[in-house]
C-alpha cells in the first residue's frame, strides 16, 4: 500500500512538502552530528522539505531497526540512514521502500534492494591512508591499527582497503584495536599501547587528534598518524605533527538528502553516489590544509563545506545546524 | 574465650593476619604481577613504563574511591561513570570561561547529582542499587540529548589546559601530575575515613545502621554526605580521564564502571559495608592496571581480558569470605 | 467457637494484590492508544513494532524479576542475553530450519546452565550474589566475544517470523510471550517450588523453619532466570537476524530489566510481585521512545523518563514505609 | 518403666563465643505433657531447635524410641513425628495461609480440622499472613503442627502472645493430644500454666538441666527455687541500695500515663537521680515498647515523658540523647558494630552531632575510651572486631558506650541476658556506681534476683498495664506472683489489680 501511505504522510499535510527522517547510531560523535546538520542544511536549501526528524541514539542494529520502524510509523517520505550493519537492516529498509519511502544509506552502504547509497569510497580511503602511512615508515615497522566499530560497513570496507595495502608492504606488521569511533577512548587506548609497545606509525579510522595528544601524553617521540579532516587534527598537522588527512566529508549527509529529495521529486538520481577521497599531508597539501583549518570552529568539525553538484547549502546553513522550521 | 586464642594452625593465623591487613597481601600480589609483567615486557621497568602505569591507574583509582566510600556504607554508586562523563562535558563546554567557572560548574554538577542520590537513599530509603541505576539512566538521557544537534552540551569540546596538564603532563622523571592529584586525594580520604567523625560514622552505618541511629546520629545525614562526596570524586575522575586524551566523550568512562567496583572489592572493601578502606582500593586499582598491561602485552583480545578480570574479582571475593568467615545466606 | 477477626475484605485484597498490575496494564493500554493516535496509520505494523521490539526486554525483565522475588539480584542478565544471542547467531548461520530449532534449544540450555552455575557459586561461596553476578557479567560478556568475534552470524529466515513475526504481524510475539507465561511461569508459581521461591524472598529463616531447602531453591531460581534470559537471547537473534557481541548492549539491557522489575510491582526486597507486571512494564518502557518521537521530542529523553519512573516508583514505596512508621 | 519417646543426653551448643547449651538432658514419656522451664537465655529455644533439626548440636545424643537419631532439617523431624511451634513465628508473611501450608506439605483438610478442634472458625485459606493478628498466627502455627498428627508436639512460648481464652484452647488441645497417646514439650514463663497443665517439668539453668519433677507437687516455690538456683556460693550476693533517701527529690525521669497500641496502657512512674528502678515483667508484657518509647526509638500514642521536669518529645533517639537519656537495647545486635574494633564501638555516640564530624581529637577520645575499658575491665584480647568478643564483653560495650559519652538517665533493657555470672556481678556494681554518681537508672530484668541485688524499687507490668509498685526487697516469690498478675499480695500502692 505504498501509494496510500505516501498520500497520508505528514508531508502532504504540510502543503506538498516532504518529511525526511534521519537515523544515526553514534550520538554525540562530532562527525556524525555534522552529517545530520548537513541533512538539515540541504533540506533548508532545497526549500521543498517541511521537516527533518533526526533519531540519533547510541546503539547497534537492534536499536536502529526499532528507530527505523518508528520513523516509518511516523510517516516520513524519505529516510537518510547511516547504517550500523550492511545486511541486518535490509528487511526493515525493504519494508520501508515497499511502503513508498525513499531510503538513502550514507557513509556506509546497505545491500537492500532499491535503497539509494551515497558514500565516500571507504575501501579507497583505507587503501590510500594505509599506503601513505606505510610509505612514510619506509615500508617497515609496526603500526597501531585503530579501527572503528566492528561490523559497521564503513569499517569493514576500509579494512579491505588496508589489507590490499598490507599485501604490497610485507615489512609492515599491525596491532588491531577497536575505538568505537570514540575520540576519548581512542586517546586512552593509544596511551596504553604506545607506552607498552614500540610503534612506528598509527592508522586511525578518524579518531585522529586525540591520538596525536596521546603521543604527547605517553611522552614518546612523534610518529606519523593518519586521519580525516577533523579540524583539530588539521591544526596539529599545520603545527608540524607528522601525519596525513584523507578526506571523508561529514556533509555526505547533505549529499544523501540531495539524492533523497531528487528521488522524491521524481528526478531519477543514480542509485549509487560515491565520492573519491584524496590524501593531504603537510608537504603536498599544505595550502589545502591551511584553507580548511578554522581555529574558531569546534575541534571535532569535519572541514569540508560543499561538494560540487551534490550539495546546494551554504556554509552558514551548515554551521547553524537548523532544519526547516526549527 | 576469644577467637584470637582459638587461632592455632598456621593457616588460621595467616588468614587472620591477612583478614586484618589485606593491603599487605595485596601489595605482595601487585609486586609479583609487576615483575611478571615486566619480564614479559621490559618497557614496564623504564621511566616510560612506570609513568604510563601511574597515569592510567589514576582515573580508575579515583572512580574506585567513589565506589569505596559508598560500599563502606553498604551501598554502591552505579551512576558514578555517567556523573564523570557529564562533569567532563560541563567543564569542556565552559572551558572558555576559565578554570574557576569551568571546574566550579563541573564539581557543582557532580555534587548536585551525588546529593540527589544521597537524599533518595538516605531520606527516602531507596535501595542504593536502584537509586543509582535510575540516576545513571537519567544522566545517559540528559547527556545524549544535550550533545546531539544544538543541545545544551553541544558547545566547545576543547579541554581546559589545566585539566590537560593535570591529566597528562609530567611532574618529574616517571611521575605524572595526575599522581600528585591521586596522592593528595588518597591522603585526604584515608585520613577522613580513619581520623574523622564522619569517617567513623561511614564505617558504622555500613556495619549496623540501627546502632548508629540508637547512638543518636541521623544516619540520612551520613548517607547524604557520602553520596555527595562520591559525586565530587566521580566528577574529578571524569576530568582526569579526559586529561589523558585531551577530549571528552559522552560515554568515555563507562567501561570503567565495573573495574572501579572490582578495584574496591579486590582491595578488600566489603560490598555489604563496614569493612575495608581506600588503601586497599588503590592497590586494587594498580593491580588491575598492571594486569591490563600484561594482557595488552600478551596481545590478548578484550574478550580474554574481561574474562580474566571477572575470574580474579570472583576468586578474591570468595577468598575474603573464606578468611573472614562472613558468609551471606 | 470464636471467629477470626473479620479479615481484609475481598475487594481490598484484590486491589492490594493485583492493583499495581492492573495499573501497569492500564498505563500500557493508554500509552498504546496515544501512540496509535500519533501516527497516520497504526495497524499490524505499529503493533508488531511495539511487541516484537520489546520482546527481548520483556523476557529479560522476567529473568530479573524471578531472582528479585527470591530476594536476590542478577547483574548478569544483560551479558547472558548477549552471550545467548551470539551463541545462537554463530551456530545458526546458514543452517536449515530444523537445525536452527535444535540450536535454539541448545542456546536455552546453555543459558540455563550458566545461570545455574552462578546460583551454585553464590550459595556455596557465600559471596553476595550482586558480586558474583557482577563478576560473572564480565566473564560472560567476554565469552560472547569468543563465540562470535565480530557482529554477524545468522538465522534460518523462516524461523524469524515464527518467533517475532514478519512486519505487520504482531501475533507470533504475543503468542510466544503468552506461551512462556502460561506454560512455564503460572504452573511454577503455583507449584511448591514457586511458593518456596517467594518464601525465601520474604523471610529466609521462616522459610527454613517451614522446611524449605534455601540453597536448592536459590539455585533453582537462577536456573529459571537463565531460561528466561535464554528466550531473550533467542528472540534478539530472530529480531536482528544475527548476533552482536557488544558488552554495552548487555549493560543497557540490565538497567532496563531492573527498571521493568521495579515498575512491574516487584519489591526489590523480595517476596512479592509476579512476572506479568514486569512484562507489561517492559512494553511500557519500550513504548516511551516512539511516543517521544511522536511528540517531536528527542527519543533519548526516554532514558530520562524511565530513570525518573524507576526512582519515583521506589521512592513512593519509601514514602509509604515512612508513613507507616510514623503512624 | 515405659520406653521413652524421646531421650536427649548431654546436648551442648556453642555459637562462636556464646555457649547456649552446656549439658542438657531430658526424657519425654509417651502420652505426657512435659514442661521445659528456665530463665531467659537458659537454652530452652536452642534445645528445641536442636530437637527439631533446625540447628545441629555441638555435642550430645538424641534418640527417639531409643533409636539414636539426628535430624538435619525441620522437615525430617516432622516426618519422624516431631512437629513444633517455634518461639519466633515460622509463617511467611508475604504468602497466603494456603501457600504456607503447601510449604510444609500440610494437608489442608487436616489443618482445617485442627483449627476446628481449637474452636476457631471463619478462616480463609486465601488470607495473607501479614493481615492476621499475632495471636491467631500462633494458633495457625499450632494447627499446622497438629495437622501432621505428631507423636511429639513442641510448643516454645506459644502462650506468651495469647489472651487467656486462646491460651485455654491451647491447653485443651494439649489435653486431647496427650489423651490420644501423643506427647507435648511445653515451654512457658507463666508458671501457673505449667503447674496446671503439665505432668512433669524439667528446669534449665545456664544451659544445664538442674531438676526434673512434678510441678503440681513441687509448686511455684520449688520451680522458682530451681530456676533461680542458689548462685550464692559463686559470688557474694549482698544487695546494694542507695544510702540517701529520695523524699522530696525532684524526679529526673518521669513517665505520665503513656500508652501505645495493644502493648502499653496508662503507665506512670518516676525515677529520681541516684535511684535504680527495676521493671519486672514476663516476656512480652509491653516492657520493650515502654523502653523504646522513652528512648525515642518509637512513638507513644498518648501520655508524656519528662526529663528534669521538661517534656521530651523524642521523634528520634538523637533528641532523647541530646537530653541526656541513654538507652541500652535488649538485643545486642541492634547496638553493636560487630565488625568494628572495641574503641570505635565505645566512641560511637561522640560523633552524633554534625559539628563533631571533623577531625577526631585523638588524645581526648582515646583517653575516654581507655577509661571506659578500664572501668568495665573489658577483655581487649579480641579488640579488633566486636563480633569476636564474648556475649558479656559485647554487653559491656553497649553500656560502656554511654559511660564514654555521658548521660543523666540510663535505660537498661535486660543488661545481663545470656551473660556469665561473674560479668553479671560486675554489671550490678557498675549500675549501682552509676546511680551513686547521680544518674537515674531504669532497668528491665528477666532475672528476679537482680531486682533485689541492684534496684531500689520495682515497677511490675502485666499485659501492658502497671499492676504494682513494690519495694525491691519484697522477695522473688512476691515479685514473680505480681508479674503473673496475682496482685492481691504484697501490693503497696493502690495501682494494683486495675486490669
Ligand atoms: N544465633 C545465636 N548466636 C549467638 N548466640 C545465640 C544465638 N541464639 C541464642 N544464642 C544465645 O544462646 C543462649 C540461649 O538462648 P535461647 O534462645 O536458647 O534461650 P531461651 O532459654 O530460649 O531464652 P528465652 O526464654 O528468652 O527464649 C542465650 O545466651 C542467647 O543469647
Ligand atoms: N538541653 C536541651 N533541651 C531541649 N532540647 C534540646 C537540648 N539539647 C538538644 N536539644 C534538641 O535536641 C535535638 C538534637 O540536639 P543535638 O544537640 O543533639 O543536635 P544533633 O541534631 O544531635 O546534632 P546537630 O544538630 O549538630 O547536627 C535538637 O533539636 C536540639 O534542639
Ligand atoms: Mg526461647
Ligand atoms: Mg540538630
Amino acid at each position: 500500500g505504498g501509494e496510500k501511505n505516501a498520500d497520508s504522510t505528514a508531508g502532504t499535510k504540510a502543503g506538498g512538502k516532504f518529511v525526511i527522517g534521519v537515523s544515526n547510531t553514534l550520538a554525540g560523535n562530532g562527525w556524525r552530528e555534522e552529517m545530520i546538520c548537513a541533512v538539515k542544511a540541504e533540506s533548508v536549501a532545497s526549500g521543498v522539505v517541511s521537516k527533518v526528524i533526526a533519531v540519533s541514539k547510541n546503539g547497534g542494529p537492534t536499536d536502529q531497526i526499532q528507530d527505523l520502524q518508528s520513523l516509518i510509523s511516523q510517516g516520513v517520505n524519505a529516510i537518510v540512514v547511516n547504517p550500523a550493519d550492511r545486511d541486518k537492516l535490509n528487511p526493515v529498509i525493504e519494508e520501508a521502500i515497499a511502503q513508498g519511502i525513499v531510503v538513502v544509506a550514507v557513509d556506509s552502504p546497505v545491500s537492500a534492494k532499491g535503497a539509494y547509497v551515497a558514500v565516500n569510497d571507504q575501501k579507497a580511503w583505507g587503501k590510500l591512508t594505509a599506503e601513505w602511512l606505510f610509505k612514510q615508515m619506509g615500508g617497515t615497522g609496526k603500526v597501531l591499527y585503530m579501527r572503528g566499530i566492528e561490523g559497521v560497513p564503513a569499517d569493514s570496507d576500509r579494512h579491505a582497503g588496508v589489507k590490499e595495502a598490507l599485501a604490497t608492504y610485507s615489512g609492515i606488521t599491525v596491532k588491531e584495536v577497536w575505538t568505537g569511533w570514540d575520540y576519548t577512548k581512542a586517546g586512552e587506548i593509544a596511551v596504553q599501547e604506545l607506552s607498552s609497545g614500540s610503534y612506528q606509525g598509527v592508522w586511525t579510522s578518524g579518531t585522529d587528534y586525540t591520538v596525536v595528544n596521546a603521543i604527547q601524553t605517553a611522552g614518546i617521540k612523534p610518529i606519523p598518524v593518519t586521519g580525516q579532516e577533523t579540524n583539530a587534527f588539521i591544526g596539529q598537522l599545520i603545527n608540524g605533527a607528522p601525519g596525513a588527512v584523507t578526506t571523508n566529508p561529514a556533509i555526505i549527509g547533505g549529499v544523501g538528502a540531495h539524492v533523497a529529495i531528487e528521488a522524491l521529486q521524481g528526478k531519477k538520481p543514480n542509485l549509487q553516489t560515491i565520492l573519491t577521497p584524496k590524501v593531504l599531508d603537510a608537504t603536498t597539501g599544505k595550502a589545502d590544509l591551511q584553507a580548511a583549518y578554522d581555529p574558531k570552529l569546534d575541534q571535532l568539525y569535519s572541514s569540508t563545506f560543499s561538494i560540487d553538484g551534490l550539495t546546494t547549502f551554504t556554509r552558514s546553513q551548515l554551521t547553524s545546524c537548523k532544519g526547516p522550521g526549527e | 574465650m576469644t577467637a584470637e586464642i582459638a587461632l592455632t594452625t598456621p593457616t588460621q593465623r595467616l588468614s587472620h593476619y591477612i583478614s586484618h591487613r589485606p593491603v599487605i597481601a595485596l601489595l605482595g600480589v601487585l609486586t609479583v604481577l609487576f615483575i611478571v609483567t615486566g619480564m614479559k615486557d621490559p618497557a614496564l621497568f623504564t621511566t616510560q613504563g612506570i609513568r604510563s602505569t601511574l597515569l592510567l591507574a589514576c582515573p580508575l583509582a579515583i572512580l574506585a574511591a567513589c565506589q569505596t566510600v559508598c560500599m563502606l556504607t553498604g551501598g554502591i554508586d552505579l551512576s558514578s561513570t555517567m556523573i564523570a562523563n557529564f562533569a567532563a562535558y560541563i567543564a569542556a563546554n565552559n572551558s572558555g570561561a576559565g578554570p574557576v567557572v569551568s571546574l566550579g560548574f563541573a564539581f557543582l554538577v557532580g555534587a548536585a547529582v551525588g546529593a540527589a542520590n544521597g537524599i533518595g537513599i538516605g531520606v527516602f530509603k531507596v535501595n542504593p542499587l536502584i537509586m543509582t541505576i535510575g540516576m545513571s539512566s537519567v544522566l545517559v538521557g540528559i547527556v545524549t540529548v544535550g550533545i546531539v544537534g544544538d543541545g545544551f552540551l553541544s558547545g566547545s569540546t576543547a579541554l581546559l589546559p589545566l585539566v590537560k596538564t593535570l591529566g597528562s603532563a609530567t611532574l618529574f622523571g616517571p611521575i605524572p601530575m595526575s599522581t600528585i592529584v591521586l596522592a593528595a586525594l588518597s591522603l585526604l580520604i584515608i585520613f577522613g575515613l580513619s581520623r574523622t567523625g564522619i569517617g567513623r560514622l561511614i564505617y558504622a552505618t555500613g556495619d549496623n545502621e540501627s546502632a548508629v541511629r540508637l547512638a543518636g546520629t541521623r544516619s540520612w545525614r551520613v548517607l547524604l554526605v557520602v553520596y555527595t562526596i562520591a559525586g565530587l570524586l566521580a566528577a574529578l575522575g571524569g576530568l582526569m580521564f579526559s586529561g589523558i586524551s585531551g577530549s571528552v566523550g559522552p560515554d568515555q568512562t563507562n567501561s570503567y564502571l565495573l573495574p572501579s567496583v572490582a578495584a574496591a572489592i579486590i582491595g578488600g572493601t566489603s560490598i555489604l559495608g563496614g569493612t575495608g578502606g581506600f588503601a586497599g582500593t588503590i592497590v586494587g586499582a594498580f593491580i588491575l592496571t598492571v594486569l591490563n598491561r600484561l594482557l595488552t602485552g600478551l596481545e590478548t583480545t578484550d574478550a580474554v581480558r574481561q574474562i580474566i578480570y571477572g575470574i580474579i574479582v570472583l576468586t578474591l571475593a570468595w577468598f575474603y569470605v573464606r578468611i573472614t568467615g562472613q558468609r551471606t545466606d | 467457637m470464636i471467629a477470626i477477626n473479620p479479615g481484609v475484605p475481598t475487594l481490598t485484597r484484590l486491589r492490594r494484590r493485583h492493583g499495581w498490575l492492573a495499573g501497569v496494564i492500564v498505563l500500557f493500554v493508554v500509552l498504546l492508544i496515544i501512540r496509535a493516535s500519533q501516527v497516520p496509520t497504526f495497524g499490524g505494523f505499529g503493533l508488531r513494532t511495539v511487541f516484537a521490539g520489546s520482546l527481548a526486554l520483556a523476557f529479560l525483565a522476567m529473568s530479573q524479576a524471578i531472582v528479585v522475588i527470591s530476594g536476590g539480584i542478577n547483574m548478569a542478565v544483560g551479558a547472558l542475553m548477549v552471550f545467548t544471542n551470539c551463541l545462537c547467531a554463530s551456530l545458526m548461520k546458514d543452517q536449515s530450519l530444523p537445525a536452527c530449532i535444535g540450536i535454539t534449544v541448545v542456546g536455552l540450555l546453555a543459558s540455563v546452565l550458566i545461570s545455574t552455575l552462578m546460583g551454585w557459586i553464590t550459595t556455596v561461596s557465600g559471596v553476595p550474589d550482586i558480586v558474583v553476578t557482577l563478576a560473572a557479567s564480565f566473564i560472560i560478556a567476554g565469552a560472547a566475544f569468543l563465540v562470535l568475534p565480530t557482529p554477524g552470524g545468522g538465522i534460518a529466515p523462516d524461523l524469524q517470523p515464527l518467533l517475532v513475526g514478519g512486519f505487520s504481524n504482531p501475533v507470533p510475539a504475543i503468542i510466544l510471550l503468552t506461551l512462556v507465561l502460561a506454560g512455564i511461569w503460572w504452573p511454577f508459581k503455583r507449584s511448591r517450588w514457586g511458593i518456596a521461591t517467594y518464601a525465601i524472598g520474604s523471610n529466609r529463616s521462616a522459610a527454613y523453619l517451614s522446611g524449605v531447602n534455601v540453597r536448592i531453591t536459590r539455585i533453582r531460581t537462577y536456573a529459571l532466570s537463565g531460561l528466561f534470559v535464554g528466550f531473550a537471547g533467542v528472540v534478539t537473534t530472530a529480531f536482528t537476524g544475527g548476533g552482536e557481541p557488544r558488552a554495552a548492549i548487555g549493560s543497557a539491557a540490565l538497567l532496563t530489566s531492573v527498571a521493568a522489575v521495579v515498575l512491574g510491582g516487584v519489591a526489590i526486597s523480595g517476596g512479592t510481585g509476579g512476572l506479568v507486571g514486569p512484562v507489561f512494564a517492559a512494553l511500557v518502557l519500550g513504548l516511551i521512545p516512539p511516543l517521544m518521537l511522536g511528540l517531536g521530542w528527542d527519543p533519548n529523553l526516554a532514558q530520562v523518563a524511565s530513570g525518573v519512573i524507576l526512582i519515583l516508583v521506589v521512592l513512593f514505596g519509601g514514602l509509604l514505609q515512612i508513613r507507616r512508621r510514623a503512624s | 518403666m515405659a520406653q521413652e519417646l524421646l531421650q536427649a543426653t548431654g546436648i551442648a551448643k556453642q555459637y562462636g563465643s556464646v555457649i547456649a547449651l552446656r549439658n542438657a538432658n531430658l526424657s519425654i514419656h509417651p502420652g505426657e505433657s512435659h514442661a521445659l522451664l528456665g530463665a531467659n537465655g537458659a537454652g530452652k529455644s536452642t534445645f528445641v531447635k536442636i530437637l527439631t533439626g533446625v540447628i545441629n548440636s555441638s555435642a550430645g545424643q538424641l534418640s527417639v524410641d531409643s533409636v539414636a537419631t539426628c535430624f538435619s532439617s525441620p522437615a525430617q523431624a516432622r516426618q519422624a513425628g516431631i512437629a513444633s511451634v517455634f518461639q519466633d513465628p515460622a509463617l511467611v508473611s508475604d504468602l497466603t495461609v494456603a501457600q504456607n501450608l503447601r510449604l510444609t506439605g500440610t494437608p489442608r483438610a487436616g489443618f482445617a480440622r485442627a483449627l476446628d478442634d481449637l474452636g476457631i472458625t471463619g478462616f480463609d485459606p486465601g488470607e495473607q499472613i501479614a493481615d492476621i493478628s499475632l495471636p491467631f498466627l500462633r494458633m495457625f502455627d499450632l494447627a499446622r503442627a497438629l495437622a501432621h498428627q505428631p507423636r511429639l508436639l513442641v510448643l516454645d512460648e506459644i502462650t506468651a502472645a495469647l489472651p487467656t481464652d486462646l491460651a485455654d484452647r491451647v491447653f485443651d488441645s494439649m489435653r486431647r493430644h496427650t489423651a490420644a497417646g501423643g506427647s507435648v514439650l511445653f515451654i512457658s514463663h507463666r508458671l501457673e500454666e505449667i503447674i496446671e497443665h503439665c505432668g512433669r517439668c524439667t528446669v534449665f539453668r545456664d544451659g544445664r538441666d538442674v531438676a526434673t519433677f512434678v510441678p503440681r507437687e513441687g509448686g511455684e516455690s520449688r520451680i522458682v527455687q530451681s530456676m533461680l538456683g542458689d548462685s550464692a556460693g559463686l559470688v557474694r550476693e549482698e544487695a546494694r541500695r542507695s544510702s540517701v533517701s529520695f523524699d522530696g527529690v525532684k524526679p529526673q525521669l518521669e513517665v505520665r500515663s503513656v500508652a501505645a497500641g495493644e502493648q502499653l496502657a496508662d503507665v506512670s512512674f518516676a525515677v529520681r537521680p541516684g535511684e535504680v528502678v527495676a521493671v519486672v515483667a514476663l516476656e512480652g508484657q509491653g516492657q520493650d515498647t515502654l523502653f523504646e518509647g522513652i528512648a525515642g526509638a518509637q512513638k507513644f500514642d498518648s501520655g508524656e515523658v519528662l526529663i528534669g521536669g521538661n517534656p521530651l518529645s523524642a521523634s528520634h533517639p538523637a533528641k532523647a540523647i541530646a537530653r541526656g537519656v541513654a538507652f541500652v537495647p535488649s538485643d545486642r545486635a541492634h547496638a553493636l558494630l560487630p565488625q568494628r574494633p572495641i574503641s570505635e564501638n565505645l566512641a560511637l555516640p561522640l560523633f552524633r552531632r554534625t559539628r563533631t564530624w571533623g577531625p577526631i581529637p585523638q588524645k581526648t577520645v582515646s583517653a575516654k575510651v581507655t577509661r571506659t575499658v578500664e572501668r568495665l575491665s573489658i577483655d581487649t584480647r579480641a579488640a579488633s572486631q566486636a563480633r569476636r568478643l564474648s556475649g558479656g564483653n559485647q554487653q559491656k560495650l553497649t553500656i560502656g558506650r554511654w559511660l564514654t559519652a555521658g548521660f543523666d538517665t540510663l535505660l537498661l533493657f535486660d543488661p545481663t541476658r545470656g551473660i556469665d555470672i561473674g560479668t553479671k556481678h560486675q554489671i550490678y556494681d557498675l549500675i549501682r556506681d552509676i546511680a551513686d554518681e547521680g544518674a537515674a537508672v531504669l532497668m528491665y530484668t528477666s532475672e528476679l534476683r537482680e531486682v533485689n541485688l541492684v534496684a531500689d524499687r520495682a515497677v511490675v507490668l502485666y499485659r501492658g498495664r502497671m499492676v504494682a509498685e513494690l519495694a525491691a526487697d519484697v522477695g522473688d516469690e512476691a515479685l514473680l506472683s505480681a508479674a503473673h498478675g496475682f496482685t492481691n499480695t504484697h501490693s503497696h500502692s493502690g495501682k494494683g489489680a486495675t486490669s
